[in-house]
């Protein structure tokens, strides 16, 4: 269960959202400029909200009237930006691992070529992130999260880049995620791609919750 | 304007010779500037064409360095100054007055600690510590407790700090310095003198003559001898 | 308070207008040769790279001395430009600004240098394909994004030029009013007996001095780094 | 060919000794101010700034005379550091390798302060939600991207190590074997009237170790490069 | 008229790609990793052909042969990168005016004003790129070009994180550039946008051009 309710002020845009989520993939929808990217940053601990409160199943995340802030490492939480933010200096097998070195989890092989598999980036294990294609890039960061083993998974558009062939192989896998446990967070101007994960959608407009509610809110 | 000097002299000599410029000034109204710099420094920019009229060097060797150049007036040239070297101790020290002759054992003397003096080979005053020691036969043993500075002050500096437990300096300096004592002097037979030597440049104006003159008063010899130096030629007025 | 006397002063402003000019007419040529070192191969390029280090690992007499030998009176180059173009920096103030710009330029070049290879070449890609000509890309796209980098080297260059004194003194002497800055009048003292006193009163003078400038540059930095990084 | 006596390779020797160790023992420091200076803001920040740039500010004998003052066996940590560890500085070698310490921190410290202030954040932020906390941030992204500052801060700093000798003759003096480097034993040649041709001797000297210890880096740096852009 | 006959390496990806558009608009469709990008940056002279040849029009941009490449400069060639490559160190109105400055092209403020209403990017004049969101840096990004007046536009996924709304309002204004005259090369996923926008379809996989023709080859 995840429970938002923050207000933040960037600039001349403000947030203010509240919504409390049961579902396993909440789908974030809205228009660009509407405020998705900085509320998933919050989430995740990168951006601290002015006022409010988040809360992950029963541990609270964020509460600026208790001054509790947990730092983004100690979330688990797993994020696939926007911009995919490969480390450069690292090879992708090395991007890929990061997160399990971080947290110092023993290697897993069968996981870590199930998912290379998948993403079909196994011929670019040893490439370094300024060597790969656009779409190839978006694939690799997605891998990386995954194979953080994250309690919670948030996504901003993390098929963007990629075309329809690719979609339709990583979708059900994700759908597979989700029904393994793996909660998300799935951002998304793909109503099509929201309908297939989300099992619960929330509409962000120029930085308020417009509405709320099951995949059929996406008109 | 164009009456105005430029002195170059080595930098020891610049709280005695200030004074004897501003006493220079103020009976001829000719206007000094001093460069003050290193003895090496300064001959060598005189031999690339400094603007200097006269140069007070700290040592011979470079002021026959100067005249083996060409760029000295070597009639001008007049060995004025004299001073003495001497053994110091940091003020608390327990050495006390030494004799410093024949079986002088500087390396006992020093015991576990440093000697500092100048750097033996371009120093000035290392050059004569190091001459005046093997003189008395006592350079060999304390050559390795050696510590040998950039300048007088450096080590002065060292032996005040009770970093190094002996030094050997101009009588010049260790008089004005309170953190030392003087605990011998070197007689004056064991080292070659001690000479500042002036000298008036080739490129040199007429005015200059007239404050190598003035160099050898008696109103500069009163002003040097107050800072400690010796007063080599006799004074002309 | 710290009882500075006329000939201070005019030693004092001395090293400013030094330092000062060393620094700006330094900087255009640093600029160009960190750009070449970035991004230029070129034979002899480990020789350029080890020149410009040379005053760094000489001690200073040594590069005052050579400076002397080259653009003295008496010098090969000095003598040339004395007499074709009328420029002399022998005994000239001049003179101490070329010691200090020359013993600066390591210092100068490098940090510009890291900053141009630290710049994402895209960008003078994206630039390029909008009609930029090489020259409107260095303009307008790498020198803005080095510009931490052509500060910071700055303010190395110019406390490097207020701390010089070696080679200055070497190659032009310390004649005051012409050629006395601040830290060779500090040298001159420290060789005094009883000059202490009046040494760290202007040792305290070059400190306050560079604490200025370096506040200064701090403030243009960091205005630099914000409009970078937007935030 | 350059003939160079037994008294000349224990300098060549002692000077890397002590410029190796200079280097390699501040250069963590070193990091740890740069990453302080380009990421925290904390009281008194300018003064620790101006601090750090001191020693390029003052004349180098006036650096060596503070350390004497400090680290002197007199001096209030020379003192306790003897007493209470057993590290003495006062004429011995390491004393040397704490002057150039010093006396090239400025230099190593902006560098590599740049590099870190041109990372971009973002790629922090991606290390910490996956898992890492704020060292291992450090240690995995922070560090490895501003390697070309902490080898170009090296590189300064190490070229000036070999170079110095004003600060380290004041404060530990001159002694053969012990304290006499290579710039110091040049700076005596040069101050005795017919060594200019030894002196030389060991500026090509002093030169070639430099060029070598430039070329070393720039093999580094380039890979490092190579690494951080993959192509 | 844009000619391509080249060959390039990279690592072990080979390019080789021929073809003859005399489209208004070119729709370069190919799954990820196919050269889309690394087809467009030689059309662009940001690359250099390893072997052939490119021309538009009556002129020859590259002739390896021959020894010709015309630097990107020159070629008056726009380009919306997959990456936004904004320049971080302008605001959004410099940005936008950058082209037409290197140019030295007088002001248009009705074409500016016309440009920045479509993209709606009239309100971020003054911010920096660092304070956008990821669908407005893009919008930015095609605004950039568009204002430069290129004789060719080359767009890579150029609406690839903008939401359907924002896109159903962009592509017809794009269709219009292209019935004004100004060709195009379009690189996209989708083969609905592509359908509005290309006249012609050049369809890459593993770096050669696998099918040619009309719109109806995206099956
Ligand atoms: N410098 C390079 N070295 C090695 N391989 C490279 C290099 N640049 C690109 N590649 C490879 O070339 C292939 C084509 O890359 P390109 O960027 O052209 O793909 P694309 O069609 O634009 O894909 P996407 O839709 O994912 O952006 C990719 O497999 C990529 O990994
Ligand atoms: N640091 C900032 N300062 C000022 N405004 C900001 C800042 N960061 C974001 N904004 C503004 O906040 C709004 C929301 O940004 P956000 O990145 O959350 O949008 P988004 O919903 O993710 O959009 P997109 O789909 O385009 O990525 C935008 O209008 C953006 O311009
Ligand atoms: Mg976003
Ligand atoms: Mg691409």
């Amino acid at each position: 269960m995840l429970r938002v309710d923050v207000t933040k002020q960037l600039g001349e845009f403000s947030l203010e959202a509240k919504f409390e989520s049961q579902g396993r993939v909440t789908g974030l929808f809205g228009a660009s400029g509407a405020g998705k990217t900085s509320l998933i940053n919050m989430i995740a601990g990168l951006l601290r909200p002015d006022r409010g409160v988040i809360a992950l199943d029963d541990e609270t995340l964020d509460d600026t009237s208790a001054g509790v802030h947990v730092p983004p490492h100690r979330r688990r939480i797993g994020y696939v930006f926007q911009d995919a933010r490969l480390f450069p200096h690292l090879n992708v097998r090395q991007n890929l691992d990061y997160g399990r070195q971080m947290n110092r989890v023993t290697a897993d092989p069968a996981q870590f070529s199930r998912i290379t598999d998948l993403l079909d980036i196994g011929s670019l294990l040893d490439r370094r992130p300024g060597r790969l294609s656009g779409g190839e890039r978006q694939r690799v960061a997605l891998g990386r999260a995954l194979l953080s083993k994250p309690r919670l998974l948030l996504l901003d558009e993390p098929l963007g880049s990629l075309d329809e062939g690719r979609k339709e192989e990583i979708l059900p896998y994700l759908v597979r995620l989700r029904d393994e446990g793996i909660p998300m967070v799935y951002v998304s101007h793909d109503a099509a791609e929201l309908r297939q994960l989300a099992t619960q959608i929330v509409m962000l407009k120029r930085g308020r919750v417009t509405a709320l509610g099951g995949v059929k809110v996406l008109t | 304007q164009d009456k105005a000097l430029t002195v170059f002299a080595a930098a020891s000599m610049k709280n005695a010779l200030d004074e004897i410029d501003a006493a220079y000034t103020a009976k001829t109204g000719t206007k000094i500037t001093v460069s003050y710099g290193p003895s090496s420094g300064l001959a060598r920019q005189i031999e690339q064409g400094a603007p200097a009229d006269v140069f007070i060097s700290a040592d011979t060797d470079w002021m026959d360095y100067a005249i083996a150049r060409k760029t000295i007036s070597e009639s001008s040239r007049v060995n004025l100054l004299g001073n003495t070297i001497v053994l110091i101790a940091p003020k608390d020290s327990k050495i006390e007055n030494v004799s410093i002759g024949s079986g002088f054992d500087l390396a006992k003397l020093a015991g576990g600690g440093r000697i500092a003096t100048g750097d033996v080979k371009s120093v000035p005053v290392g050059k004569y510590a190091k001459a005046a020691l093997e003189k008395l036969g006592a350079w060999q043993a304390a050559e390795p407790k050696f510590a040998m500075a950039e300048s007088v002050r450096a080590a002065l500096t060292l032996v005040a700090r009770g970093e190094a437990a002996l030094g050997i300096v101009y009588s010049t300096d260790a008089r004005i310095e309170p953190g030392v004592k003087i605990v011998g002097t070197f007689p004056a037979d064991s080292h070659p003198a001690i000479i500042y030597p002036v000298a008036a440049t080739m490129a040199a104006k007429p005015e200059a003559a007239n404050y190598l003159a003035f160099l050898r008063s008696t109103a500069a010899k009163n002003i040097l001898e107050k800072y400690g130096f010796k007063f080599l030629v006799s004074p002309s007025t | 308070m710290l009882d500075i006397s006329p000939a201070e002063w005019t030693a004092i402003l001395l090293s400013l207008r030094v330092a000062v000019i060393a620094t700006l007419v330094a900087t255009p040529f640093g600029i160009a040769l960190a750009w070449l070192l970035a991004r230029r191969e070129f034979w002899g390029k480990p020789v350029v790279d080890a020149l410009v280090h040379l005053p760094l690992v000489l001690p200073p007499v040594v590069t005052g001395y050579l400076l002397l030998l080259t653009f003295g009176r008496r010098g090969l180059v000095g003598a040339w430009l004395a007499d074709n173009l009328g420029i002399v920096f022998a005994f000239r103030w001049t003179g101490a600004a070329l010691a200090c710009g020359v013993m600066s330029f390591p210092l100068l070049v490098r940090p510009i240098r890291l900053s141009i290879e630290a710049i994402d070449r895209r960008l003078e890609q994206a630039s390029s394909t909008l009609g930029a000509a090489p020259w409107q890309v260095f303009a307008t796209v790498t020198l803005p994004l080095a510009l931490p980098g052509v500060l910071a080297g700055m303010v190395l260059g110019f406390a490097k030029a207020i701390g010089e004194f070696g080679a200055t003194i070497t190659f032009v002497s310390n004649i005051p009013g012409e050629t006395q800055t601040i830290s060779s009048a500090i040298y001159s003292l420290i060789q005094t007996p009883d000059g202490d006193a009046a040494a760290m009163r202007l040792v305290v003078v070059s400190t306050v001095i560079s604490m200025g400038a370096l506040i200064a540059s701090e403030w243009f930095a960091r205005r630099a780094t914000r409009r970078l990084h937007g935030n």
